[in-house]
């Protein structure tokens, strides 16, 4: 097919719910897992075609633009990495029989349904079409966390799954609270939830009612995002679910509920009489970075620290955004961009690793660098890269943060500051007693696959050290777009 | 190929051989081969620095590469004082590697040390050439990581990894620090070029403010006290050559860094300024040589003793600082080079006794003195270097370290020129602290040689100890040449400093090589000249002259016996004096007071045949009083916050709720 | 116009209706009684729905109003009642706080809802504004009844009054696309609830709240 | 031609300080001795013991190094140097511009730093004793020291002796409390340093009470005369600064021809006889103390110091 008759957006959409019907009822292992990857791979590649060939017009259901490419690129790529990985993370599975053949068919076909759900709340130019998919994205992963069926990963599952309902809810009550506010001003009907048309007109929608959808609309989605104190779901999520989706809850589901947040904050941003919704952004972020640093000190399961940490990281950029200007705009995303990679990258070791010692607890994990030194190595260069340390991509972004920030609002800088510092020794604490010392637990060698770990991490390396103009400039457009 | 290139590329080829030292990691050949390329590359860059310093003072070359902040790009820029601390920071370096082709072999686990180890100098190199903020905290933090992967090189020793993780945190604490003076110097705009930073007016509470990071970030990785408790566990933790970098070099890489920011990019300083600076650096002084009087583990002495000459250089800086806000320039000039001239002289003799150490460690395997003892008959090379850099250290003519803390002295006394009553008063006392501090440095290092070189050997790896490899020797006995240069033609250093102190102060002391016979006058002959060359000339003859007479004339008879001691003679070597007793006079004098010292003797009443126990109570009151309590709250608070790990469902809910409703009504109220 | 009156009021009492039923939810203290009234309410719910469809001649409304009416009105509320029988639920709510300061809670919510909502849309049309301020506490007043009962099956009851709030905001907004959809798409979601209530055999309560029964799966407690 | 006659001058005063040294501490032991009434040996018997010390041969400890070998040399050196370098009849001499009043206190401080070393060299616990108590001494004098020649220089504006000397011998210094507290901080010192009595007993060979005698245990014959030797030197460098300093009556200027040199001489002469008798009477007058209670007595000097330059600014001021 020429570049013209080719529609990348539809391939992003179609490519995940047709090969999910197909593993649906493809059997075995092999097949099914490879199957995946080259789904998963296909749709990067069409996502990544989205550069070079010219974008589609924004119609009533579909918009690619600047702010939502960024997302998809990424959330394709690490659904590929992550593919990757799981292939070589799910066959162990399957030898020690915590998986079933038939969980296996739904584990793959959820996989690509949840990405299926993910590309379309990115893609969507409806703020109810992207309601709808992210509720199927989250649907999805509410699946796969209880797959092993253990009491444990029910109750995480089921947790989850009512708070984010609740959530669900009030993201819709939200949305529905926006369209009451643009009737008024667009007309009724259809128009009323284009975002692209919102965005238009945002300036004369009646303001007041703009802070009420607000607030139901970061509650809803902030639930999703993960944000203290809506994050009871997050850690027993992270931590009952199989690894591969550990990794993407991380990675990529909390970026989409971030991406429908942005959206509404560029909304409410565009409307001069709103309340500026950069305070309460600043507040809850301070309250997750702080509240998920103290709790990482006493953490014993490595995986459940992991999703803590991936609190900290969502306040710290929600932070970002909620200050605002071109600097923290700018540090937001890029911070954003290089936890996605970084987190997944960590889950990807912590997968291996918790396989071939066969737990999760801190406590039985000791001197990996001399048992296994790729993984040992691989997670110190994680943790070191998501503490925040250069020369890797996060200590940029934090550079910036934190450096903007205390030229404009010392306080906040420093409360910042703190809570980096306390999850900064919470994390080196854990790192130093897993990676060093006289090495515990089995030191059997894994037929682990590195290519997703050390692929993430170097891309994290290059970004700390030198970023293409291509992205900076395009980043800094968006974070124009954000005021 | 400007200068900046050269040391750039320097840089490069160092990190190249950090990568293949990861390539061929577990090869028999690689110790060799990287420490000698190391050495090489060092050389290169040392020799590259002093031309640049040598040469023309107004050359500064600059060099940006598009890395880095996109925006701004990476800067680097190489002018008089970058250069100086190159000089130190590849003299360094060299001195290592060569140390570590000889000590090298001694490791057990190479490939945890050699490909760290170029990464290291490749990060002070880079600290020191760095030209903008970003690029600055990210090799800072760079070679804090490089120096803290070497710490845990032995990772399995007891102990090693509690101080890897103590030095890692602080370490981060100090670059947060410095994240927060940059942020405020390069103000909501972000212009985060040193260039941008110097010319924009800073208001005084935002430079009273950058003084107080700078002396957090600085201070806690040059060691200040308080900021200093990582510094004794993690400096003796990594192999010896390593410490020796971290002691001698990496210390004054975060000298250059307080000295780049406080008296380059911030300007004319406050005098109030200088206050603090003097008061923490005399503390630190005073302080870091108790603790070292107080240890008997030869490498932690060494870094306690670091913290003291941090502290000596620190409050020499506040004397310049104090002078500069008067706009004595001659007189900043003189106490500013001290500083450097410190600087210079206790990378040489640090990283000396480091060196030695590590060849008593490679020897007997021991680094508690009180294992130690008569290794100068088994080690005569090892123990004749180490004793210069004792000598050297405790700052006793004609050698280096006399010099600088003469010159230190000779600033001191300029104090009644300051007109503000604080500092009129303040600087003498600081001065009397700076002298109890040397005083204590002699003493201490009486201890160290004493306790490990001289006596009877106290254990048998102190009795079968033979000496190190030619390599170390050679590394050893250049350090120690250079100590005894540097204090015997001071008036050269001083001259090649000149260019510095031009730039950074605008003034400059008087051409020292004017003087008549090499004799160094800092302010005018008459006030007061230093001259090492004559001073060594005269030792030498009449030292010489002694003998001659006394064996031209005395009886030549000896005789050996045994020890006289009074007519009893001790049975074992564990009568003589230990480092524990050998400390007790001074312990008794300050230690009940900085330590809460206390001496426990347990006596078995008589008949009874159980031996006299004596038991020595000593308290590190910074840590008990300022660390253990921070540590304290934060594991009662997660203590507390966790507990929301394990709430209900239906509680969760109501979280949710509660932030809903109350969200609301903040709405409601507001609107 | 005087239709146009006579549309508010009619609206205006069903909404009121609603609100007023989710007050009599927060003083059940039997579980049939609670699914009783809640089947009244997804019943007033229908008609409300029914209702604006009809004056917002809107059809595919009439959708939403029989799913409601069917689904909830009747499917849901008889499965409840089975799944009680079955899983031998005690037959009284024990609740986490008391009626009364319930009562008053809810009193609270529904007058921060007026303020909020009367003074918010002070130029939008009135219908809208008194069903945004209906809806908005029908919401809170479902989320409370959620927060404060320790029973399943009455937190899934709340839930769903919860969402019924939802459903007269969507159709109260005048010409709101997608209506049916979001109601077909919840109407989903509460089944997954029961069927989850049913399948995990969640007798009691959404979680085991004693912590010790956790830690051992959980890790997190020595 | 003017820098032969200076070295010849400079070459004069080193051996007019070896020469005079002995006889000092000579005249010191018997002023004391008649003080108690006893008849004493003569004024020349520390010549005499040097002599015979030199006659002896030397008992070397079998443990002892090269250290300690080298030791009494570099240490006599160093106190000879730093003797040379104080002025004594003249001021101004040659080598005065080689080192000022902080060498001077660092060259004796070398000189210490070796003996404890040799102290600690055999490894008997005498030694150790010796060295460690004679360190813990000096690092509470040296700060005293200090702290008098931070006192003396800010008020002659220089830490050259011969300047300090000059400026005290003109007319304009007047008398100030300062300079009275730095004199006695300075004579404390000097007891101290000197080991004389109240902090240390040259006389003593009770084990626990000596200090530097326990260091120096293990020397003999033409070592141990070397030690003896330089100890003297040390007495005789500190009067002659005390002297010059706070006493600067005729001394000389250099270049004045021999006769004000004689005249300087002569004054020199009688200064230390007068100081020698000080000396002895305090010495009969008073006890020795115990080992910690001289940490009280040394810190009275570091405060005496301290004062005296803080007053010094006072007294400035106005």
């Amino acid at each position: 097919m020429n570049a013209h008759s080719f529609d990348p957006v539809a391939a992003v959409l179609l490519i995940p719910i047709g090969s999910a019907i197909l593993l649906a009822l493809l059997p075995g292992y092999r097949l099914t897992a490879r199957l995946n990857v080259v789904a998963s791979l296909a749709t990067f590649l069409s996502a990544i075609s989205l550069f070079v060939i010219e974008r589609p017009q924004p119609g009533p259901y579909v918009l690619v633009d600047d702010l939502n490419i960024v997302f998809i690129v990424l959330n394709t790529f690490v659904g590929f990495t992550t593919s990757i990985f799981s292939a070589s993370y799910i066959a162990h599975e399957l030898e020690t029989g915590r998986l079933t053949p038939v969980y296996l068919r739904f584990y793959h076909a959820m996989y690509q349904t949840m990405m299926f759900g993910m590309n379309l709340a990115f893609v969507s130019n409806n703020i109810g079409l992207m309601w709808v998919a992210v509720e199927i994205a989250t649907l999805t992963t509410v699946l796969m966390v209880g797959i092993y069926r253990t009491h444990a990963a029910l109750e995480a599952a089921w947790k989850y799954f009512i708070l984010g309902s609740v959530g669900i809810a009030f993201a819709l009550f939200g949305t529905i609270l926006v369209y009451m506010a643009a009737r008024p001003v667009v007309g009724e009907g259809q128009d009323g939830m284009v975002w692209t048309v919102l965005i238009q007109h945002a300036a004369n929608f009646d303001p007041a009612l703009l802070n009420v959808a607000f607030i139901f609309l970061f509650l809803g989605y902030g639930t999703k995002v993960g944000l203290a104190p809506l994050h009871a779901w997050l850690p027993d999520a992270h931590a009952e679910g199989p690894t591969p989706i550990s990794a993407v809850l991380s990675g990529l589901l909390l970026n989409v509920a971030l991406y429908a947040l942005l959206r509404f904050k560029i909304l409410l941003a565009a409307n001069p009489g709103a309340l500026a919704p950069g305070p309460l952004m600043v507040t809850i972020g301070l309250i997750s970075v702080v509240f998920a640093a103290f709790m990482l000190y006493r953490r014993r399961d490595i995986k459940r620290l992991f999703a803590y940490s991936s609190i900290e990281h969502m306040g710290i950029i929600i932070f970002a955004f909620g200050m605002g200007g071109p600097l923290a705009n700018f540090a937001g995303l890029l911070h954003m961009v290089m936890h996605s990679l970084t987190k997944s990258a960590i889950f990807y070791a912590v997968g291996h690793i918790s396989q071939v010692k066969g737990t999760q607890r801190i406590s039985r994990i000791r001197g990996l660098t001399v048992t296994h030194p790729a993984l040992g190595w691989g997670l110190v260069t994680g943790v070191i890269a998501i503490a925040g340390l250069p020369p890797l991509g996060i200590f940029m972004s934090e550079f910036l943060v934190v450096s903007s920030t205390f030229a404009r609002q010392p306080l906040l800088a420093i409360v910042l500051v703190f809570g980096l510092l306390l999850a900064f020794g919470a994390l080196t604490l854990r790192l130093t007693s897993v990676a060093f010392g006289a090495p515990r637990g089995s030191a059997a060698p894994t037929q682990a696959s590195y290519v997703p770990m050390f692929a993430h991490l170097s891309l994290v390396l290059i970004a700390g050290i030198y970023l293409p103009a291509p992205f900076v400039v395009w980043f800094q457009h968006v974070a124009q777009l954000l005021g | 190929m400007s200068a900046v290139d050269l040391q750039m590329a320097c840089v490069g080829g160092l990190l190249g051989l950090a990568v293949l030292a990861i390539v061929l990691s577990r090869s028999k050949a690689a110790t060799a081969v990287i420490y000698g390329a190391t050495l090489a590359v060092s050389a290169i860059a040392l020799i590259g620095s002093m031309r640049s310093l040598l040469g023309d003072p107004a050359n500064v070359t600059v060099l940006a590469l598009p890395v880095g902040l996109p925006w701004i790009g990476a800067h680097f820029r190489l002018d008089a004082l970058a250069s100086f601390f190159l000089i130190v920071v590849n003299l360094g370096g060299a001195a290592a590697s060569l140390y570590g082709l000889g000590y090298g072999h001694h490791e057990a686990t190479p490939h945890r040390v050699l490909p760290f180890f170029p990464a290291f100098l490749a990060g002070m190199n880079l600290v020191v050439l760095a030209d903008d903020a970003f690029s600055y905290l990210l090799c800072w933090e760079f070679m804090s990581l490089a120096s803290w992967a070497l710490v845990m090189a032995h990772h399995r020793e007891a102990g090693n990894a509690k101080a890897g993780y103590i030095y890692l945190v602080m370490a981060s604490f100090g670059t947060l620090a410095l994240l927060l003076a940059f942020g405020l110097l390069a103000g909501p705009a972000g212009d985060y070029g040193f260039a941008g930073i110097r010319a924009a007016p800073h208001t005084p509470h935002a430079a009273a403010l950058v003084l107080i990071l700078m002396l957090l970030g600085a201070g806690s990785k040059a060691g200040l006290v308080p900021l200093h408790v990582w510094l004794p566990l993690a400096h003796p933790a990594a192999p010896s050559h390593v410490s020796a970098l971290m002691s001698g070099v990496m210390t004054k890489v975060a000298i250059y860094g307080f000295i780049r920011v406080v008296f380059d990019l911030l300007g004319q300083p406050a005098w109030w300024a200088s206050v603090v600076v003097l008061f923490l650096g005399g503390i630190t002084a005073v302080m870091g040589i108790l603790y070292a009087m107080m240890e008997k583990d030869l490498k932690r002495l060494l870094a306690y003793s670091t913290i003291e000459n941090v502290g000596i250089i620190f409050a020499s800086l506040g004397l310049a600082l104090a002078f500069q806000a008067n706009g004595l320039k001659l007189l900043a000039a003189l106490a500013f080079t001290a500083a450097l001239f410190h600087v210079l002289n206790h990378s040489f003799f640090k990283s000396l006794l480091f060196f030695g150490a590590g060849a008593v460690l490679t020897a007997t395997g021991e680094r508690d003195m009180d294992k130690l003892g008569g290794l100068i008959h088994r080690m005569p090379l090892t123990s004749f270097v180490f004793l210069v850099a004792c000598v050297a250290i405790s700052a006793l003519p004609p050698f280096n370290g006399f010099v600088s803390e003469w010159l230190i002295f000779q600033a001191v006394l300029q104090s009644p020129e300051l007109p503000q009553w604080a500092l009129k008063i303040m600087v003498p006392a600081v001065g009397a602290l700076l002298a109890l501090a040397v005083a204590l440095a002699a003493a201490c290092f009486v201890k160290a040689y004493g306790v490990a070189f001289l006596g009877r050997p106290r254990s048998v790896a102190a009795e079968t100890a033979g000496e190190v490899d030619r390599y170390s020797l050679a590394a050893m006995f250049i350090l120690s040449a250079l100590c005894l240069l540097a204090g015997i033609l001071p008036g050269l250093v001083i001259d090649a400093l000149a260019p510095i102190t031009t730039e950074i102060l605008g003034g400059r002391m008087p051409i020292q090589a004017n003087e008549a016979w090499l004799s160094i006058a800092p302010i005018a002959e008459s006030r007061s000249s230093y001259n090492g060359l004559l001073v060594m000339v005269f030792i030498t003859i009449s030292a010489s002259l002694a003998v001659y007479f006394i064996h031209r004339f005395a009886s030549r008879a000896l005789r050996r016996g045994p020890a006289w001691g009074c007519g009893f003679s001790d049975p074992t070597p564990a009568a003589q004096y230990s480092g524990g007793s050998f400390a007790q006079p001074i312990r008794r004098v300050f230690g009940t007071l900085v330590f809460h010292a206390r001496d426990h003797v347990e006596m078995p009443p008589p008949g009874d045949i159980r031996p006299a126990r004596l038991r020595i109570e000593l308290h590190d009151l910074i840590w008990e009083g300022m660390y253990a309590p921070i540590a304290g709250a934060i594991g009662i608070s997660s203590d507390r916050l966790n507990r929301l790990q394990f709430l209900t469902i239906r509680q969760y809910l109501s979280l949710v709720f509660a932030t809903l409703v109350s969200l609301l009504l903040v709405l409601a109220i507001w609107s | 116009m005087q239709m146009h009156s006579l549309y508010f009021d009619v609206s205006h009492t069903l909404a009121g209706g609603l609100v007023l039923i989710s007050f009599m939810m927060l003083y059940q203290d039997r579980l049939y009684s609670l699914l009783n009234v809640f089947a009244l309410h997804a019943l007033v719910l229908a008609l409300s729905v029914a209702w604006q469809a009809f004056i917002q001649n809107a059809p595919h409304l009439y959708v939403t109003a029989a799913i409601a009416l069917i689904f909830k009105a009747i499917v849901i509320p008889v499965a409840l009642h089975r799944i009680v029988k079955q899983l031998g639920i005690h037959r009284d709510i024990e609740s986490a706080v008391g009626i009364g300061p319930t009562m008053l809670a809810g009193m609270g919510l529904v007058a921060l809802s007026m303020v909020l909502m009367l003074r918010v849309t002070a130029e939008a049309d009135p219908l809208a504004r008194e069903d945004l301020a209906f809806a908005l506490s029908v919401v809170l007043l479902g989320l409370l009844v959620m927060v404060t009962r320790r029973n399943a099956v009455s937190q899934v009851v709340g839930f769903m009054s919860l969402e019924n709030g939802l459903v007269l905001a969507a159709t109260g907004a005048k010409g709101m696309p997608l209506v049916v959809e979001i109601s077909v798409a919840f109407s989903i979601l509460i089944a997954f609830i029961v069927i989850g209530i049913f399948l995990f055999r969640i007798r009691e309560r959404f979680d085991s709240v004693d912590v010790s029964a956790l830690d051992d799966y959980r890790g997190e407690r020595r | 031609m003017v820098v032969i006659s200076d070295i010849l001058v400079q070459g004069v005063q080193m051996l007019l300080v070896l020469l005079l040294a002995p006889l000092l501490t000579g005249f010191v032991r018997k002023i004391k001795a008649r003080l108690v009434r006893r008849k004493g040996a003569s004024v020349f018997q520390p010549y005499r013991d040097l002599l015979r010390l030199l006659r002896k041969g030397v008992v070397l400890a079998d443990n002892a190094s090269w250290l300690f070998r080298v030791t009494p040399y570099v240490t006599f050196a160093a106190i000879w140097v730093a003797a040379a370098l104080v002025p004594t009849f003249a001021t101004g001499l040659l080598f005065n511009w080689t080192a000022d009043l902080i060498a001077i206190v660092a060259l004796l401080g070398s000189a210490r730093f070796f003996l404890a070393l040799a102290g600690m060299d055999v490894g008997t616990s005498f030694g150790g004793i010796g060295s460690s108590r004679e360190v813990m001494i000096a690092a509470l004098a040296e700060p005293a020291m200090l702290l008098i020649v931070f006192c003396m220089a800010l008020v002659a504006g220089s830490t050259q002796l011969s300047t300090v000397a000059n400026f005290m011998a003109s007319s304009y210094v007047g008398l100030r409390v300062s300079l009275g507290m730095a004199v006695i901080a300075l004579i404390m010192v000097a007891l101290a340093e000197n080991a004389r009595i109240p902090v240390d007993n040259p006389a003593t060979h009770l084990e626990l009470t000596m200090v530097h005698e326990a260091m120096v245990l293990e020397y003999s014959g033409r070592h141990l005369a070397m030690i003896e030797f330089g100890a003297f030197l040390k007495l005789l460098l500190y009067i002659s600064l005390i002297a010059c300093v706070f006493l600067p009556w005729k001394i000389a200027v250099s270049g004045t021809g021999p006769l004000a040199y004689a005249i300087g001489a002569a004054a020199y002469v009688i200064k230390l006889a007068v100081a020698g008798f000080f000396l002895a009477l305090f010495e009969t007058a008073t006890a020795k103390m115990r080992v910690f209670r001289v940490p009280q007595f040394l810190g009275a000097a570091l405060m005496l110091g301290l004062l005296g330059t803080l007053l010094l600014f006072v007294s400035r001021s106005f």
